[in-house]
């Protein structure tokens, strides 16, 4: 565990761990709902990535915008959506946060500058691109954090998003979590370079790699890249080491990884590894963090609660939003 | 015969292409070691090998340029496209591309090559992952499209597409793979452009392809309980087309509706219908009517998705109204 | 009045726009330093700057993905795609982002992003640079589908697309820059999804839009020198539709012929006559011809070329035999 | 000029000289037929970096593949078409090389394994990678010869396909024709990277940059390349500078480049550089090399004349070749 050293204070710190405990809770819950068939479509889980949502999407303001992919929901409940306006949305219910339109892979809220969860793999580069540009011709001083898989690498899109943004010197950082795998496909077989955050060098953008199993590392980078994106010194890239414990989707048996290699990363788990540290380092106890879990308990098992009881939208919400009402 | 689902229809039919003709061979996102995102390809790395199963990058476009460069140099490819709203990021390679080569060189060179790809909504996959492009494919010169509604036709057909020295996009459908058919144990081919009369009728005929054929079957099925006796003609491919067909049908109903998940503006429906008035002009009743999907990005919640989808009941209606019931 | 080439029209229509919002800027291949491949933007980077006339890289994906982001953070993009071929470079964008963010956002988030592009052949650019592609736009629900044919028009037209909030597709045509028509002096707009009578007649409708009208209204010149009346519309917009217009003209004339440049199957002419017939079918003595572009590449000889474009000649011709002469 | 070590016969020597002048004079001749409206369209020009089709295409082997872009009557000539077969296909007769249905854009001529002239940019790239992997599935040594401009480099197209040809280690080489523009755009504002061939380290993949108006070290540096990439060793990055002469097409006037900037590099003219060492080495006489022009500009004249008395195609070729014939 990084040694934070510009530690805030134990709100703070304590935010951290509740941010990622209840990012697990999240989707645990949201398993069990895909079993009992509530929710259908594709559900990808974000189970073991925790520490990234929580300690990167801190380090934003509330008029900087994130854009992610489809795995959102961890990002959109770290950027402060609450669980039970996601739960709806995965419901597909008119509670949801696009009144059940957008499901899973599309999670959007405008008050909070989420600017989407995108489902088509390195769609949401260009955009993100897009709505840096924006700002920089606003001369406002927000900031784009984007994430992507290490999937999204070998998208065309990839490439020309870079080039744009270091180009233009937009005000966007580019977060990978390289969680090692797209879907079934080994990162190391899919990508040519050896080191996916040198990749940056090709087009003169600065890079890091990280440990994004530290939420402190990741919340204390992620704080510093900002900084400098917001100071007028263009694009950044970062790679966060990550590992989805689940599978790809509620689909995926996993039979592709090594159970050595599952373990290994499994030992990592932001969340214990994290609580052991408040502990150890007095920060809380064991007592006070318990609380912390049950309160989130609470929350999504209310959050459920909603989403069931919820209406599915009317008839007449299919042709709504397709474009604007004249 | 053997009753088989549709997913083993397009495995067998795969293997068989690999197992007799070294020129094959099949390249996509996740398809060997992951064992192909509908299961379609599982195995096959195990039987053929990495270099005959190749796992590609998430390069839709790469992918299709390479299979037509491959195509090119004499071997004959079969891209898989895990769907087929993902053919948009390779829609220049395969419109300016694949489909011009053999034309732009006079036909010097020539693209071979089968592109896999899935289509269709129903599985609350929402807006992105949930549409129908087919049509726009069947619109290019150079390309064919072929769209299988049942296992045996799934099987002939794609023999039938190994012979073909053009390119062809072989669409399947997500909500098909797991159902059944028929099959016969020897060997058989459903050529191209040769439409199938899934169900005979005199009252009215329903012209459909892919999963719109169950529910033109459906639907008839309902409406023969209702007294009215529909024809049901699945195109099976949408280029070649085989409008004579459907033609001769309508001549004998004087009605005639095509179904499709397609968006109705500009769907290939609005094709079918149109040489259908063209070549049966003078033997219409009434209007060809169309049902297709609705004018929306398909919503992710299932109701409203259900209402986005032609179903058995939106075709019986669309036909009662059509006879005037 | 003044009389002005199309080319100028656009160029009016645009620095207009630049000129009086500032969340309106331009980006494209070559629109700066190079004037813009057809001149429309000559001039402009000395009179807007390089932040609000910017020039890309060869990313046609990224531009419009960029154009996407900027418009939801606020501004109002015209991003230009120098022909509609290269638009297969970002059917993605297109299709799967900017045309569905509306709706997958509930509204939350809109694209008000202009894409103007360059449509047609005739110019002998051959295969991959002659396609009419602006039929598939037109078939998906979020965009919306301009295709001016005149100078007063295009200036007409591109006023109004300013106030939509909503992607538009901004269609030009190639062989149109330099032909010239009158242009008010006073501010006027011209609406989408109305459509536009360019000549009264009884005998029978001419639909067309973009290049097509003016090739229309040549063929009825034509026919009416052999007795014939024929009534051309120009659509003006492809989505929305005014089919209203149409079907009101072919109940007067109960004929109907539809020019379009795209290919024959699955063009935008097929929802068009498909349209006719379910609303005006009793009124139609014949069925509802199509002339369109051969189903073909375009290929780069003249003579072919020629044959492969709907001309005067093959208007006439369908005319006549539509009537029976 | 390079003092060319491995300098073979004269014969050769003059086979480079006299290709370079057969693509210039092409060039000056197919421009005043297209002034003339004879050929119609667009035309781009080779002229100035004649260097590098002699150089380079000399190093093939005729197994071997060669796919190019629209600027693609340079490559043609040095991989052997004739120039009557394509001034034909530029003024769309019967005889030029795809029957007048292709045009100056789309060259191709399947029994010298030119795979094309690619007109959509970047198009080229991954079906050059797809030659590759036909070769590389048949056991065959063939390699494949793939040229880009630096304007290519923008297509996410490129990226995805340096991406395969790395990771797959196909045996291709890229080989990009930086002439410092793509249309009007200056590469170093449209390419973030600071020197383009090193753009092939994100792709793992050895690289380098050469003298593109020196034939002798196109033709060495090129030999080295292909015989790296026969024996097995995956794909290589060439970039080669240069400049066109003239505009990007016939209707381009190039008022975007500085009068100082031209001059520079046509003094570095290719065909007149060579010519002077060629003499000066004593290799040729000034009156043996104006025999080569003479029979060049012949072969071209009577390469116009055959492509204007040829016939345009028939009507009924209109349909031919969309599909196999059945
Ligand atoms: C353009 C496109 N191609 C393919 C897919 C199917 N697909 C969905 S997720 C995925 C893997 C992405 O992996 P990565 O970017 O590493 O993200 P992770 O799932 O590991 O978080 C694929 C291939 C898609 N959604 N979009
Ligand atoms: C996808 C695509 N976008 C745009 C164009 C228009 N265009 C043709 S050539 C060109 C510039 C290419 O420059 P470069 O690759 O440097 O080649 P050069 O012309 O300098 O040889 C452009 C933008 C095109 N043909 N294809
Ligand atoms: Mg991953
Ligand atoms: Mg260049």
């Amino acid at each position: 565990m990084k040694q934070a050293t510009k530690i805030a204070d134990k709100a703070v710190l304590l935010d951290y761990y509740r941010q990622m405990v209840q990012i697990r809770v999240f989707e645990e819950r949201a398993a069990e709902q895909y079993m009992l068939g509530k929710i259908r479509g594709f559900l990808h889980l974000y189970i073991g990535e925790e520490a990234i949502a929580a300690g990167a999407i801190s380090a934003l303001g509330p008029q900087d915008y994130l854009v992610t992919h489809y795995r959102d929901h961890g990002h959109a409940l770290a950027r402060g959506l609450e669980p039970k306006v996601i739960m709806s949305e995965l419901f597909g219910k008119v509670t949801g946060s696009s009144k059940g339109k957008g499901g899973s892979m599309h999670l959007f809220d405008a008050s909070r500058r989420l600017a989407g969860g995108y489902a088509i793999v390195g769609g949401q580069l260009p955009i993100a691109a897009g709505l840096a540009l924006a700002s920089s011709l606003q001369h406002t001083d927000d900031i784009v954090l984007c994430f992507l898989g290490d999937g999204a690498l070998n998208e065309g899109e990839f490439h020309e998003s870079m080039n744009l943004a270091s180009l233009w010197r937009l005000p966007v950082i580019y977060f990978c979590e390289n969680n090692l795998y797209g879907m079934g496909a080994p990162v190391e077989e899919m990508v040519a370079a050896p080191e996916i955050h040198r990749i940056a060098e090709a087009y003169n953008m600065p890079s890091q790699r990280i440990d994004g199993m530290d939420v402190l590392q990741v919340h204390e980078i992620t704080s510093e890249v900002v900084q400098h994106v917001r100071d007028g010194n263009g694009p950044y890239f970062v790679e966060a080491m990550t590992y989805r414990f689940r599978g790809h989707s509620m689909a995926d048996p996993v039979n592709y990884r090594q159970k050595e290699e599952e373990e290994k990363w499994m030992a990592k788990d932001p969340i214990s590894t994290y609580k052991a540290w408040l502990i150890q380092s007095d920060i809380a106890s064991k007592e006070e963090l318990d609380v912390v879990n049950q309160a989130v308990e609470l929350e999504i098992e209310e959050a459920v609660e909603l989403a069931d009881q919820s209406p599915f939208p009317p008839p007449e919400a299919l042709y709504e939003d397709v474009y604007a009402q004249s | 015969m053997a009753d088989i689902s549709y997913r083993d229809a397009v495995t067998i039919a795969l293997r068989e292409a690999l197992r007799e003709d070294d020129r094959m061979f099949i390249m996509g996102e996740d398809i060997g070691l992951y064992g192909g995102p509908y299961a379609v390809t599982k195995g096959f790395v195990e039987e053929f090998g990495r270099e005959r199963v190749i796992d590609t990058p998430i390069s839709e476009s790469a992918m299709v340029g390479a299979g037509t460069g491959s195509a090119m140099g004499g071997m004959h490819p079969v891209v898989e496209i895990m769907t087929i709203n993902f053919t948009l990021l390779a829609m220049d390679q395969i419109v300016n591309h694949a489909a011009k080569l053999r034309y732009m060189s006079a036909g010097q060179y020539t693209v071979p090559m089968i592109i896999r790809t899935v289509t269709g909504g129903g599985a609350q996959l929402a807006a992105t992952h949930s549409q129908s492009l087919e049509g726009w494919f069947a619109s290019v010169p150079g390309l064919k499209v072929v769209t299988p509604a049942t296992p045996y036709d799934a099987l002939g057909l794609f023999r039938s597409v190994r012979n073909e020295q053009d390119p062809v996009i072989f669409v399947e459908h997500i909500l098909l793979y797991s159902t059944r058919g028929e099959v016969p144990d020897d060997h058989y081919l459903v050529p191209l452009g040769k439409a199938d009369v899934k169900r005979r009728g005199d009252d009215l005929t329903l012209v459909a392809y892919s999963r719109m054929v169950q529910v033109a079957l459906d639907a008839a099925e309902e409406l023969a309980g209702r007294g009215i006796n529909a024809e049901v003609i699945d195109l099976r491919s949408l280029r070649p087309l085989d409008i004579g067909t459907v033609v001769e049908s309508v001549k004998r109903t004087g009605h005639a509706i095509v179904v499709e998940e397609a968006w109705r503006t500009g769907g290939f429906g609005a094709e079918i219908a149109s040489q259908i008035q063209e070549q049966a002009f003078d033997h219409l009743d009434a209007p060809i009517g169309r049902v297709a999907g609705a004018e929306v990005p398909t919503p992710y919640s299932q109701p409203l998705e259900m209402l986005a989808i032609p179903s058995l009941e939106s075709v019986v209606a669309a036909v009662e109204s059509a006879l005037g019931r």
